[in-house]
């Protein structure tokens, strides 16, 4: 750790990991309701697991971005962070807000939290994954502009990398995006139509000028591969994912009561955006291929190229398959959209959070890299978390693809719950590769306990 | 590959094309509004139908429904409930609740007064009327 | 210079980056163009009559507008790769001549835009006016854009900023103005004059 | 003025002129076609007059015909495969 106040990354990283564990063990049980229906109710509804799910994700990212930012921003800038105080202090408020936010989702029912916390004075929850009570999402308004705040004063003080510039700007990006979460107009469509501005503007927009910042600086460091050369590819992939990106929104808008030219903007733009993700997987092996230095911390490298493999499947390929209007006409809403969304997520950004971590979270903790135990270890959960995940985005697939099939296209279309019960064999096997998954992820956690020092030196060699 | 690769080039153009696109995005959004009149079926947006999306909202539907085909996919599209339903039936359907049937998925019980069921349905009725490019496939959703 | 007429070094005029993004446009456009062309295969009468009420000799006239703009984009490169270093303001007046022709077909389309929008034809109003729209103004976009790099380019001239041992903006500005020539040069055909 | 020798990527004025009026008889001539009757051998013609047009352009103002091979590749390849599939789907206009 070459500044002191890098330091107070590791708060955050350990409220993700940990915020992970929650978002999982909620998935587990969403995962049983799917086919044990009454399975904890009424103590707890599948709509309210389901907010935590989402909501837990989204929170524990944003912890993982906030904590990638504050170790990479001062090694950037070459100087200390510009308030470690203001940054420990947003982390509790964060956390705390977070936690009460929960809390009050899984004990007061969603209607009298919403009297309670001012919905009626604005009216902005219940909207899918901005369920959020009003007073919360401001909280997070304010957190963000503190944290942009000394984010933005350490590297105005100090020097200005492409790097921490894109970081910089993905996380303005999502500050600025989520003030859409405020409007929610009566009018449905026009609601739908800014609710995206949200949700696809940050997870096909700033959030990936995040995640390629993220890479880009643990690439660097691993494989000492010259700056100038991974910014540069930094800057040709982001304008890539940008150009498909910010039209390919046009994909949401096919069957909302946007005007039908959405359809040929959407399907155009959105054809296209694999292309950034297949970049950024070519370039992430190109660059450890070229390494200069054999880096001891080879968990990191793993997790790394892993990020680039895993999003261009899940982003890249899952979302293609059903981002054609023809095609999405008939997968609109069905279990295709869950499995992307299950890769998707997983590949790029839970990825990349932990790809961080895994290069951070030794030096934090002072050493280069874990013991070789502890690595085996890491990269073990590694492969259980990756390899369950395809296969939940699998089951889910061919569920979706059943789905599709009964409902929709047949000439005698089921029901939609007697379709469900046609597809629960794949609901089961997705449980039980969610399992697996939350096999994979107390092994990541076992391995930060496992004897990480001692041969951290051995390593090296 | 030959040639000439600088990064004040890269970045200058990534600022520039991200500007680029997102002007060709504002100007279709603008386009976009002028069209929604004629789509959103916004003539209808009474006051009982925005109180009705409110309650939608307060109960958190989207938690297991989609609407459009956007939420959550435990629970069947209710875009189109209006038409496949009907309004009697989705009144007694919410009054119902839960079921209580053994390994079934359960809806909760919202205890909803007759008007707030009214408001309800009429939201329903008005998000049935928007144009959605004959999206669901089918009745089914 | 090491390079001679007989054998010279195979280079790509232009920065890599600009290369890249080149080939990101050419790839929007052309599944925009192939959309265009497999949506006409099943609309194509009604395609027919609407491409009739089109004017082509606007788009003609357009096309030998971006033609001679291109041109000039090139006779300024050359003059700035022939002067010496530091003087390739001499080869400025081209680029300003490509400017001006640039800013006819921004005026020629403009002209249709107006007569269009006041028959009420808008991205709404049938599938081929979404193309004709959704394709013409995509690519007037990009005339737009590509007259901001002419003009900056065009003041780096005259500042001197270009020579033979300084060529890779300009190179590169030029590169991008010649695909918007080259997206034209199809689109004209396209959706103008094939039926 | 010796630019040949002085501008291998760039080629000489002279002959910028010369694909220049090359360019504009293919507009006109286009255009001039285009009031005929439609129909598949017209199609093609000027579909193929449009490649011919985009590659003079590619190789000559955008200065590929110095470029590396793959570049010239890419850029030839787009134009291919874009009047293929325009084409194809007009040929399928024809026969539904």
């Amino acid at each position: 750790m070459q500044y002191k106040s890098q330091a107070v990354a590791k708060p955050y990283f350990i409220a993700a990991i940990g915020l992970f564990v929650g978002q999982i063990v909620f998935g587990l049980i969403m995962g049983l309701q799917y086919v044990i229906g009454d399975f904890l109710f009424p103590a707890l509804p599948f709509n309210v697991a389901r907010m935590v799910h989402t909501n837990l994700l989204i929170v524990w990212l944003l912890f993982g971005f906030m904590g990638a930012a504050y170790y990479m921003v001062p090694e950037e800038s070459e100087t200390e962070l510009f308030s470690p105080k203001l940054a420990l202090a947003m982390f509790w408020i964060f956390l705390v807000a977070g936690a009460l936010t929960i809390v009050g989702y899984l004990f007061v029912p969603y209607a009298t939290l919403a009297q309670m916390t001012g919905n009626d004075i604005l009216a902005t929850m219940g909207r899918e994954f901005l369920e959020q009570p009003l007073i919360t999402k401001v909280g997070i308004v304010v957190v963000a502009l503190a944290f942009l705040f000394n984010i933005s004063m350490t590297m105005l003080r100090g020097r200005k990398t492409a790097i921490s510039m894109v970081l910089l700007l993905g996380l303005w990006g999502l500050a600025i995006f989520f003030l859409f979460s405020f409007y929610n107009p009566h009018n449905l469509v026009k609601d739908k139509y800014y609710w995206w501005w949200v949700v696809h503007l940050w997870v096909e927009g700033v959030w990936e000028l995040i995640l390629g910042a993220l890479l880009a600086f643990v690439l660097i460091k691993v494989t000492g591969v010259d700056r100038e050369v991974i910014e540069k590819w930094l800057y040709v992939i982001i304008t890539l994912t940008l150009v498909t990106g910010i039209i390919g929104t046009g994909h949401h808008y096919y069957w909302i009561g946007a005007p039908e030219y959405w359809q040929w903007w959407g399907s155009v733009f959105s054809a296209l955006e694999p292309i950034p993700f297949f970049a950024m997987t070519v370039f992430a092996f190109n660059m450890v291929n070229r390494r200069r230095r054999e880096h001891p911390n080879r968990a990191a490298t793993l997790w790394a190229l892993g990020t680039g493999v895993m999003s261009f499947l899940g982003a890249g390929v899952w979302g293609f398959l059903h981002t054609l209007a023809p095609v999405n006409y008939y997968t609109h809403g069905s279990q295709i959209t869950a499995a992307h969304g299950h890769m998707a997520f997983y590949g790029a950004y839970v990825m990349v959070v932990l790809t961080i971590i895994s290069y951070a979270m030794p030096i934090l903790r002072g050493r280069a890299a874990n013991s070789n135990k502890a690595q085996v270890l890491e990269m073990w959960s590694f492969w259980l978390m990756t390899i369950a995940m395809v296969f939940i985005t699998l089951f889910l697939t061919a569920a979706g693809i059943l789905q599709v099939w009964l409902q929709r296209v047949s000439t005698t279309p089921l029901g939609f719950m007697a379709t469900q019960e046609q597809v629960s064999l794949f609901y089961w096997m997705r449980e039980w590769a969610g399992v697996a998954f939350f096999i994979g992820l107390v092994v990541y956690i076992a391995s930060f306990f496992v004897n990480g020092e001692g041969e951290g030196q051995a390593a090296t060699r | 590959m030959s040639g000439t690769f600088t990064k004040s080039m890269a970045r200058n153009i990534f600022y520039g094309g991200t500007v680029f696109f997102f002007l060709l995005f504002l100007a279709l959004t603008f386009d976009s509004h002028r069209e929604f009149p004629k789509r959103d079926n916004s003539q209808n947006l009474t006051p009982e139908v925005i109180a009705g999306k409110k309650i939608w909202e307060t109960r958190n539907c989207i938690g297991c429904h989609t609407l459009l085909g956007e939420g959550a996919y435990f629970a069947p599209e209710l875009g189109n409930v209006y038409t496949r339903r009907g309004p009697d039936f989705i009144k007694a359907w919410i009054q119902a609740q839960p079921t209580g049937t053994h390994g079934r998925r359960q809806m909760p019980q919202f205890n909803l007064s007759e008007q707030e069921l009214d408001q309800l349905v009429a939201f329903l009725k008005y998000a049935s009327e928007i144009k959605t490019g004959n999206w669901p496939p089918n009745i089914e959703g | 210079m090491h390079a001679t007429t007989t054998l010279p070094q195979r280079r790509l005029a232009g920065d890599l980056a600009i290369w890249f993004f080149i080939l990101a446009e050419l790839l929007a456009f052309g599944v925009f163009f192939a959309a265009y062309a497999f949506a006409r295969a099943r609309h194509a009468a009604e395609f027919d009559v609407a491409q009739q009420a089109l004017n082509r000799d606007a788009g003609a006239l357009n096309t030998l507008l971006l033609l001679s703009a291109s041109a000039l984009v090139v006779r300024a490169v050359q003059g700035a790769q022939a002067g010496q270093a530091g003087q390739g303001r001499r080869a400025a007046p081209w680029l300003l001549g490509a400017i001006v022709c640039g800013l006819g077909f921004v005026g020629v389309k403009l002209g249709e835009y107006a007569g269009a929008f006041a028959a009420g034809v808008s991205l709404s109003s049938s599938v081929f006016h979404m193309f004709y729209l959704s394709l013409t103004f995509f690519h007037f976009m990009h005339v737009l854009l590509g007259l901001v790099i002419l003009a900056v380019l065009w003041a780096g001239l005259l500042a001197g900023r270009y020579g033979p041992d300084n060529l890779n903006g300009l190179e590169s500005g030029a590169a991008y103005w010649h695909m918007v020539d080259l997206v034209w040069l199809i689109l004209f055909p396209l959706v103008y004059v094939i039926h | 003025m010796s630019s040949t020798e002085l501008n291998p990527t760039h080629g000489s004025p002279g002959r910028t002129l010369a694909v220049w009026f090359g360019l504009c008889v293919a507009t006109v001539t286009t255009w001039r076609l285009g009031e005929q009757a439609g129909g598949a051998v017209l199609t093609a013609l000027l579909l193929g007059i449009a490649l011919v047009k985009g590659r003079l352009v590619a190789y000559e103002f955008m200065a590929l015909r110095h470029a590396p091979l793959l570049w010239r590749a890419l850029l030839s390849g787009w134009l291919c495969v874009v009047c293929l599939l325009i084409g194809l789907a007009y040929w399928k206009g024809l026969n539904p």
